[in-house]
C-alpha cells in the first residue's frame, strides 16, 4: 500500500501533523490553496519584542520553513484537492496547482511589484510572513494575459524569475489517509456595520493591525501613516453574535489582542489605550494578569462594555459610544484609531471535498468527523473543527498525527 | 577622515537571530552593508570579552541578537545574553564610554523588521556618536 | 599554527543574481589565500553534477576542509555534505558563508559596500576555517522502550493511550490508590523521588508504597494535573461541606441528589491572599451545573465568577445554562462572596450586573478553581525540569514543540502546566504520549558534535556552570572539578560565555574562533 | 570565603593612567567563584582599558594572567618575571593577594583592582551575603549556628535591640534581625534554654581590635633543619 499521507490545508494544524508525520517517517503531500504556506498565522505578527507572549506565530511559520526543506514531503502550493476517490484501503487523490509564473529563482526583492503598471498590482509577495517567499501573477489582473503585451516585471527582474509560460499542472497521488486542515477565516469586521469599518479608514479589524504590526514592527494610522496617540481596542466583533451566526466565543482573540496591547504599549509607553471588552477570556495566561498590567499602566484602561456606534467628529477624530459598565450612561471618547478584534469562521468545511470524504458540518459550520470516520482514515485538525488558538492547533495537531501513524500501525 | 564607514559588529544567534535576518532579507528589506555578522550557536555564547575585544579591534558598535526572551531555543541562553550585554554595558559606562554602542536585541523567526531595524539603529548609533577611536569627548 | 588544504566553493546561483557582486574578484581573492589548494565556481551548488565535480575535485586534491559561498546552510543541498563525507570531509569542516541571504540581498543598492563585505566574509571564513577541527558525535542504544507516565488521570490516560498504540511499553505511576483499566502496566500508591541518567535511558527512582524502586525509561510524560485536593482559603474553610467542582459531579453521576440551592463559586479565596489560582474549569462548572438544573429542575443553581471565562463553544454551553434559569452573578474585589460567620448556610455577594447586595442559601457550594498542583515541586526537583513562578510545570519556548521540557525525552501535558479543560487536557495527554513513544522508538540517542568541554586544570569548581546550564549537562566530576555530560549538553554555550575561570570552551565556537573571526571582520575594508 | 567586587572602572584607569607596561594578575581561588578577579575578569579589565586606550589615542601594554592562590608566595613566583617585567601590576586578587605581590617585591608598585568585602557565602547565584567577621572567638554553637557578631549591625550578644520589629533589623528593614533568627532556629532545635542563657562580656582581643593577628601551628612549620634554599637562611 502507499506509504503516504495528503494534508489538506498548510495551516498551523496542517503543518504540524504534517512535520509530525515526515518526522515519523511517513510521506506528507500538503496542499495548500493560497501561494505560501502558514496559514492564518503569516498574516498575524509576534507579539514580542523582549519577551515572548506565546503566541505561537513563530511555532507556525518555523514549521513552514521546515517542511519545505524536508524531502520526505511533497507540498503543492496554489493547489485544491479536486477530487479524493476511495480505493480499497486508501484514496486516489487529484491535485490541480495553478500557475505562479514566478520561478524558485526569485529573490523577493520586490523591483517586479514596483514595475507592475496595473493599479492595485498584478504580481505580489506573499503577504505577511509566509514561506517560501516567492512573489506570483494574478493572471487576471495581468496585463500580460490580457492583452498579451506587457513584461514590465519580467525586464524589471534582476533574476529572470518571471516565467509566463507557466503552465496549471494536475497531478494524481495515492495516499493512506487525509488529514483536513482548512482552518478558518476572520469575520468581516464590516459585516458589523456600526462600528464604522469601511467607512473612516482608521478603523481597522485586528487582522488588518497585525499585519501592519507584523510588516513595520509598529502600529501605524492607514490614513496618513503616522502613530497613533489614542487607540481604542473593541473586543468581539463578530463574535458571540446571533446575528453574525457567530454565537460561539473564537477563543483566540482576547489572548491576541491582549498581547498586541502590551505590544503596543511597550513600543510607545505615552499611547492611551482603552481596551473595550465584555469578558476577559485571556487563554492560557492567569485571569488578573492582563488587569493587574493594565492597573500598572498610567495610559491604560479597562472598559467592560460593548460600544455601540463609531461615528467621526469634527475634527476628524473617531468617536466611539460605549455605555458605561453599569449601564447608567453613555459616554462619547475620541480616538486616532479603533481595531476592531474580529472573530473567526470555520473555512471548508462544507466544500465538496469534504463533503466526498465524509466530513460533516455543524451548525456554525465546524466540521466534525468522528472517530468512525477517523477509521476510514480521514481525520480532521485545527480550527477548521472548533475555535482554537495556534498553541492549542499545534498540540490537537500532533495528537491528530499520532492518530494517523496508529492507524497505520494498525492497518500494516 | 570622519565620513568613513561606521564599523558595526552583530552576534547573531544561530536560530531566530538569524531566521530574522533571512526573513528579512528574503522580504528585500536592506540596511547598511558596514554591519557584519558573527554567528554564534546562542546569544548565550557570547562573552562580554567577546565583545570588548571587538571594541578592540576596532568596532564601532556591536550588537547582540537572539531569540525572544522565553522562547529561546535553548530555553535561556536570550536571557543570558542580555545580561553579558548589560554587564560590559557598565563596564563602559564606568570609562566613560557611551553605552549605547553596545545593545542586545530579541528577534522571532517572523518578524521581518527586527534585523533590519536593530543593525539601521546600532549604524545610526555608531555615526552618531562617531568613530570610537576619534569622535565623542572623553569626559 | 593554521594548517589544512582548503578548497573554496562559490555559488553563482547564490552570489550572482541579482548581479552585484565580482565573482571574479572573490575567485582571486580564494586563489590567493593561503592554504587553499582548490577554488570551485559552479553555477549551482544544489545541481548535483556541480557536488559531483566539487567532490572529485576534493578528494584529488586532497582536501580536508572547505568553505561554500553559497547561501543558508540549511537550504544548501545536503547532498553536498554527503558527498564531502564520502571525500573524507566531516561535515564540521564545512564553513558556510550566506553570500545570498547577508550580502547580496540586503545591499541591493550598493554593490561597492557588498563587494566588500563578501570578501572580508570569505576572509574571515578562510581564517575560521583553519582553526577548526573535526567534531566527534556518539551513538548510545536506549536499554528499554519504556515511557513512564505521571499520573493516571485524564491527561495521564491520554497519554499512556497514545504511547501504548505507537507501541511504547507503557508504565504509569499513580500517587493515589486509584485503580484504572489502562495499557501497560500501573502502579498505583506510587510517587516518583528521584531521577538519574541521560535521555533515552532515564533511571528513575520510585516508591511504591514503602517500597523504593529503580525503574528505566526512555523517555518520561508528567501528568499530574491541577492541584483540586489543594483548594484553601476563606470560603472553604466557612462551610465544612465545600467540595470541588469534580466531587460535585462524581456525585450527580453516582445520582445523588446535591442539597439545593447548588452554588459554584469560581474560587475559595476570591481576594487572592492565600491561593493563587491560574484557571478555573468553566466547562466542566458549566456543564456540572446544566446536569443539576436537567436532573433536578426545582433545585436553585448559582454561579458566582469575577470572569466568566467561556471559551470557545463552551459559549454555546453558557448561553444553554442561562436560559435554563442558572443564575450567574459576576463580582470583583469590593464585595467578594462571604459566608455569614453566624449562619454558615447564608452567603453574600455584591452582584455587579444588578449593582446590589444578593443574599444566597448554601446548600452545596462547590469551587471550580484549579489550582496549581503542589505535587509538581517535587516532581520538577525529580526531573529536573523547570517551573513557573505560579507553580505549573514549564515548559520550552514555543519555537521548538508545543509539550516538550528544555530537557530532551520529558514531555508535560495537561492541567500540570495550566489549568485547562478535560477535553484539551486529553489532547495534550495524547499529542504528549506520542511524542515520548516516539522518542523511545528511536532506540539510539545521538550526541557530541558541538559540545562544551572543560580544561579541568582552570575549572574553580566554582559551580557557576552548574547553576546556568538548562540542561544539566555539568557536574562535579571524581577530580572535584567539574565535566560535562556530552548526552546532555545541546551545545548551547552557555557555560562557556560565563565561566569566571575561561575553563568551558564550546567546541566549533571557542573563544580563539570567534576573536578571531571578529578580527577578521573589522581588520577587512569597510 | 572571601567576597570581593571589582573597583569601578574609571578608578582602575586612572591608578594605572601613568604606567606603560601593566600586567594584570587574577586568582583562580575566592574572587574567581565571586565573578570577581577569575581569568574572564582579569580580560575583560584590561580589554575595557584597552577600549579605552583606542578612544584616546593612548598606549598602553597589558599582560593577563592568573594564578592559583595569589596569597600565597610560590603561586606568585610562578609569574615572578611577569611582575618584575611590568612597570606596575594591577592585582585582580582580594587584598590579600595584592598585597602579598607587594610583600614579595616592596619595590613594585601593585594596585588593587578589587574591593576586599568580606567573609560570605554565596546565597543563590550571583548573591553573596556576609556570615563571619573573623572575630577569633566562634560561638555559634550556642547561637543555633547564627553568628550574632556578623549578622547583627549591633554585634549585639544578649539577644536583640529595641530596634527588632517584626523580625527585622532596624538599620535596613530588609535585613532579618539576627536575633529573632536565632530564636526561631532554637526554636526548632528544641533549644530555647540557650537564648535565656546570659553571655559574658565578649573579649574583642582575639578579634582584628586586639591588633594584627597571626596563628603559628608549631607542628606544622619546618623546622629550621627543614628549611630549603634561602629560606633556611635568617
Amino acid at each position: 500500500m502507499t506509504n503516504q499521507v495528503l494534508v489538506v490545508g498548510g495551516g498551523p494544524a496542517g503543518l504540524t501533523v504534517a512535520k509530525t508525520l515526515v518526522d515519523r517517517d511517513i510521506q506528507v503531500v500538503l496542499v495548500e490553496r493560497t501561494e505560501s504556506l502558514g496559514g492564518m498565522a503569516r498574516e498575524l505578527t509576534c507579539k514580542g519584542l523582549t519577551e515572548c507572549r506565546n503566541c505561537g506565530v513563530c511555532f507556525a511559520m518555523d514549521r513552514a520553513g521546515e517542511l519545505l526543506r524536508e524531502p520526505g514531503a511533497e507540498v503543492f502550493l496554489l493547489s485544491e484537492v479536486v477530487s479524493a476517490q476511495r480505493t480499497g484501503d486508501g484514496y486516489k487523490v487529484k491535485v490541480k496547482s495553478s500557475p505562479r509564473y514566478v520561478t524558485d529563482d526569485c529573490t523577493g526583492c520586490g523591483k517586479c511589484v514596483e514595475a507592475c503598471p496595473v493599479d492595485g498590482k498584478a504580481v505580489f509577495a506573499p503577504t505577511g510572513s509566509g514561506q517560501p517567499r516567492i512573489h506570483w501573477i494574478d493572471r487576471t489582473k495581468c496585463l500580460h494575459f490580457k492583452k498579451g503585451k506587457c513584461d514590465a516585471c519580467a525586464s524589471a527582474c534582476p533574476t529572470k524569475a518571471i516565467d509566463f509560460d507557466d503552465r496549471a499542472k494536475s497531478v494524481t497521488r495515492d495516499v493512506s489517509e487525509i488529514v483536513y486542515a482548512t482552518g478558518i477565516r476572520a469575520v468581516d469586521a464590516c459585516e458589523v456595520s456600526r462600528l464604522g469599518c469601511g467607512t473612516f479608514a482608521d478603523v481597522v479589524s485586528s487582522v488588518d493591525a497585525e499585519r501592519i504590526l507584523n510588516e513595520k514592527g509598529r502600529l501605524v494610522r492607514p490614513s496618513d501613516g503616522r502613530p497613533p496617540k489614542r487607540v481604542a481596542v473593541l473586543q468581539c466583533v463578530g463574535s458571540r453574535s446571533v446575528k453574525n451566526g457567530v454565537e460561539y466565543c473564537s477563543k483566540f482573540c482576547c489572548k491576541y489582542a491582549t498581547k498586541i496591547s502590551q505590544m503596543m504599549i511597550d513600543t510607545d509607553p505615552e499611547l492611551n489605550l482603552d481596551f473595550y471588552f465584555m469578558d476577559l477570556r485571556t487563554l492560557y495566561e492567569p485571569q488578573d494578569e492582563f488587569k493587574a498590567w493594565a492597573k500598572g499602566k498610567k495610559t491604560v484602561r479597562l472598559l467592560r462594555s460593548m460600544p455601540a456606534a463609531v461615528s467621526q467628529g469634527p475634527d476628524g477624530t473617531l468617536l466611539v459610544r460605549a455605555a458605561t459598565e453599569t449601564d447608567t450612561e453613555v459616554q462619547e471618547t475620541a480616538y486616532d484609531l479603533v481595531i476592531l478584534s474580529v472573530g473567526m469562521r470555520p473555512h471548508g468545511a462544507k466544500d465538496a471535498l469534504a463533503g466526498q470524504l465524509g466530513i460533516g458540518a455543524d451548525s456554525f459550520g465546524f466540521a466534525v468527523a468522528d472517530r468512525e470516520l477517523e477509521k476510514a482514515g480521514v481525520f480532521v485538525a485545527g480550527a477548521v473543527s472548533e475555535p482554537m488558538d495556534i498553541e492549542e492547533a499545534a498540540v490537537r495537531a500532533v495528537a491528530t498525527g499520532s492518530r494517523v501513524s496508529g492507524r497505520r500501525r494498525g492497518t500494516q | 577622515m570622519t565620513d568613513r564607514r561606521p564599523k558595526v559588529v552583530g552576534f547573531c544567534c544561530e536560530r531566530h537571530g538569524m531566521d530574522a535576518a533571512v526573513l528579512a532579507a528574503r522580504s528585500g528589506r536592506q540596511y547598511d552593508a558596514s554591519v557584519r555578522v558573527i554567528q554564534v550557536p546562542c546569544s548565550g555564547r557570547v562573552d562580554g570579552l567577546h565583545i570588548l575585544k571587538a571594541f578592540e579591534d576596532g568596532a564601532d558598535a556591536v550588537f547582540v541578537i537572539g531569540c525572544l526572551e522565553k522562547n529561546c531555543y535553548y530555553d535561556t541562553g536570550s536571557i543570558e545574553g542580555r545580561k553579558r550585554v548589560e554587564y560590559v554595558k557598565g563596564m563602559l559606562a564606568e570609562l566613560g564610554i557611551e553605552k549605547e554602542r553596545v545593545e542586545m536585541f530579541n528577534a522571532a523567526s517572523t518578524n521581518a523588521w527586527a534585523f533590519p531595524e536593530a543593525a539601521s539603529k546600532m549604524v545610526e548609533v555608531a555615526k552618531r556618536l562617531g568613530p570610537l577611536d576619534m569622535g565623542g569627548d572623553t569626559r | 599554527m593554521s594548517s589544512g588544504r582548503i578548497q573554496v566553493v562559490i555559488c553563482r546561483c547564490c552570489t550572482e543574481s541579482p548581479k552585484l557582486l565580482d565573482i571574479a574578484k572573490l575567485e582571486a581573492a580564494a586563489n590567493d589565500a593561503e592554504l587553499v589548494m582548490s577554488v570551485k565556481v559552479v553555477d549551482e551548488i544544489c545541481d548535483g553534477k556541480a557536488v559531483v565535480d566539487v567532490a572529485r575535485e576534493a578528494a584529488e586534491k586532497e582536501i580536508d576542509r572547505a568553505v561554500v559561498l553559497a547561501c543558508h546552510k540549511r537550504d544548501v543541498s545536503p547532498a553536498l555534505l554527503k558527498a564531502y563525507r564520502r571525500a573524507g570531509i566531516d561535515r564540521s569542516m564545512v564553513e558556510f558563508v550566506n553570500v545570498r541571504e547577508e550580502v547580496v540581498l540586503p545591499h541591493v543598492d550598493d554593490p561597492e559596500g557588498a563587494q566588500k563585505k563578501a570578501e572580508t566574509k570569505l576572509k574571515a571564513a578562510l581564517g575560521r576555517v583553519t582553526m577548526l577541527v573535526p567534531l566527534l558525535t556518539e551513538t548510545e542504544e536506549m536499554r528499554t522502550k519504556n515511557v513512564v507516565i505521571i499520573g493516571a488521570g485524564v491527561a495521564g490516560m491520554a497519554a499512556a493511550e497514545a504511547a501504548a498504540r505507537a507501541g511504547a511499553h507503557t508504565v504509569i505511576i499513580e500517587k493515589s490508590s486509584r485503580s484504572v483499566k489502562a495499557p501497560g502496566i500501573l502502579m498505583s500508591n506510587t510517587r516518583l523521588v528521584a531521577t538519574k541518567g541521560t535521555p533515552g535511558n532515564y533511571e528513575l527512582t520510585i516508591m511504591a508504597g514503602e517500597k523504593t524502586e529503580e525503574l528505566e525509561c526512555a523517555a518520561v510524560v508528567v501528568a499530574t494535573g491541577g492541584g483540586w485536593n489543594s483548594l484553601k482559603g476563606p470560603l472553604a474553610k466557612a462551610s465544612k461541606d465545600a467540595v470541588p467542582l469534580y466531587k460535585l459531579s462524581e456525585m450527580l453521576q453516582a445520582g445523588h441528589a446535591p442539597k439545593g440551592p447548588v452554588v459554584i463559586v469560581d474560587t475559595p479565596d476570591p481576594t487572592g491572599k492565600s491561593l493563587k489560582v491560574m484557571d478555573f474549569a468553566w466547562d466542566e462548572a458549566l456543564m456540572t451545573a446544566i446536569d443539576v438544573k436537567k436532573k433536578h429542575p426545582q433545585t436553585e443553581v448559582f454561579m458566582l465568577f469575577q470572569e466568566m471565562r467561556a471559551f470557545g463553544l463552551s459559549e454555546i454551553t453558557y448561553k444553554e445554562a442561562a436560559e435554563l434559569g442558572i443564575r450567574f452573578v459576576r463580582y470583583d474585589r469590593t464585595g467578594v462572596p462571604k459566608v455569614d460567620p453566624k449562619d454558615p448556610t447564608k452567603m453574600t455577594v455584591t452582584d455587579l450586573a444588578q449593582g446590589e447586595l444578593l443574599s444566597v442559601r448554601l446548600g452545596t457550594l462547590a469551587f471550580a478553581a484549579i489550582p496549581a498542583n503542589p505535587d509538581n515541586r517535587d516532581i520538577a526537583d525529580a526531573l529536573r525540569i523547570p517551573m513557573t513562578a505560579e507553580g505549573g510545570l514549564r515548559r520550552g519556548g514555543i519555537q521548538r514543540w508545543p509539550v516538550a521540557t528544555p530537557r530532551p525525552g520529558i514531555f508535560v501535558c495537561g492541567s500540570a502546566v495550566f489549568p485547562k479543560s478535560a477535553d484539551a487536557a486529553r489532547a495534550e495527554g495524547e499529542a504528549a504520549g506520542s511524542m515520548a513513544a516516539a522518542y523511545a522508538s528511536k532506540g539510539t540517542v545521538e550526541y557530541g558534535g558541538s559540545v562544551a568541554q572543560v580544561a579541568q586544570e582552570k575549572c574553580s569548581a566554582c559551580l557557576t556552570c552548574i547553576r546556568t546550564c538548562p540542561y544539566e549537562a555539568p557536574y562535579i566530576g571524581t577530580a572535584n572539578k567539574v565535566e560535562i555530560r556530552r548526552q546532555l549538553c545541546q551545545g548551547c554555550g552557555i557555560c562557556a560565555g560565563i565561566c569566571p575561570s575561561k575553563a568551558i570552551e564550546l567546541l566549533h565556537y571557542t573563544d580563539d574562533q570567534i576573536q578571531q573571526e571578529t578580527r577578521t571582520m573589522l581588520g577587512g575594508d569597510f | 570565603m572571601i567576597v570581593a567586587k571589582r573597583k569601578p572602572m574609571n578608578e582602575i584607569a586612572e591608578m594605572v593612567a601613568p604606567y606603560k607596561n601593566i600586567t594584570v594578575i587574577g586568582c583562580r581561588s575566592c574572587v574567581a567563584i565571586c565573578l570577581a578577579g577569575g581569568e574572564k575578569e582579569v580580560k575583560m579589565a584590561a580589554s575595557a582599558l584597552k577600549v579605552k586606550n583606542r578612544k584616546e589615542h593612548r598606549d598602553q601594554q597589558f599582560e593577563t594572567l592568573v594564578v592559583e592562590r595569589q596569597c600565597e608566595k610560590e603561586w606568585v613566583k610562578e609569574v615572578e618575571d611577569k611582575i618584575l617585567g611590568a612597570d606596575v601590576v594591577l592585582s585582580m586578587a582580594c587584598s590579600l593577594g595584592a598585597q602579598t605581590i607587594a610583600d614579595m617585591y616592596p619595590e613594585k608598585t601593585v594596585f588593587p583592582g578589587l574591593n576586599t568585602g568580606f567573609l560570605g557565602v554565596p546565597e543563590e547565584q550571583g548573591v553573596w551575603s556576609e556570615k563571619c567577621v573573623g572575630c577569633g572567638d566562634c560561638i555559634i554553637h550556642l547561637t543555633g549556628g547564627i553568628c550574632p557578631v556578623a549578622r547583627c549591625a549591633k554585634s549585639m550578644m544578649n539577644g536583640p535591640c529595641g530596634g527588632s520589629s517584626n523580625g527585622h533589623c532596624e538599620v535596613n528593614l530588609d535585613i532579618e534581625c539576627a536575633w529573632y533568627a536565632i530564636h526561631e532556629r532554637l526554636k526548632l532545635q528544641k533549644r530555647l534554654d540557650l537564648i535565656e542563657k546570659v553571655m559574658p562580656p565578649k573579649d574583642w582581643s582575639t578579634g582584628h581590635y586586639g591588633g594584627r593577628r597571626t596563628y603559628v601551628r608549631e607542628d606544622a612549620r619546618l623546622k629550621q633543619h627543614q628549611k630549603k634554599g634561602k629560606e633556611a637562611v635568617q
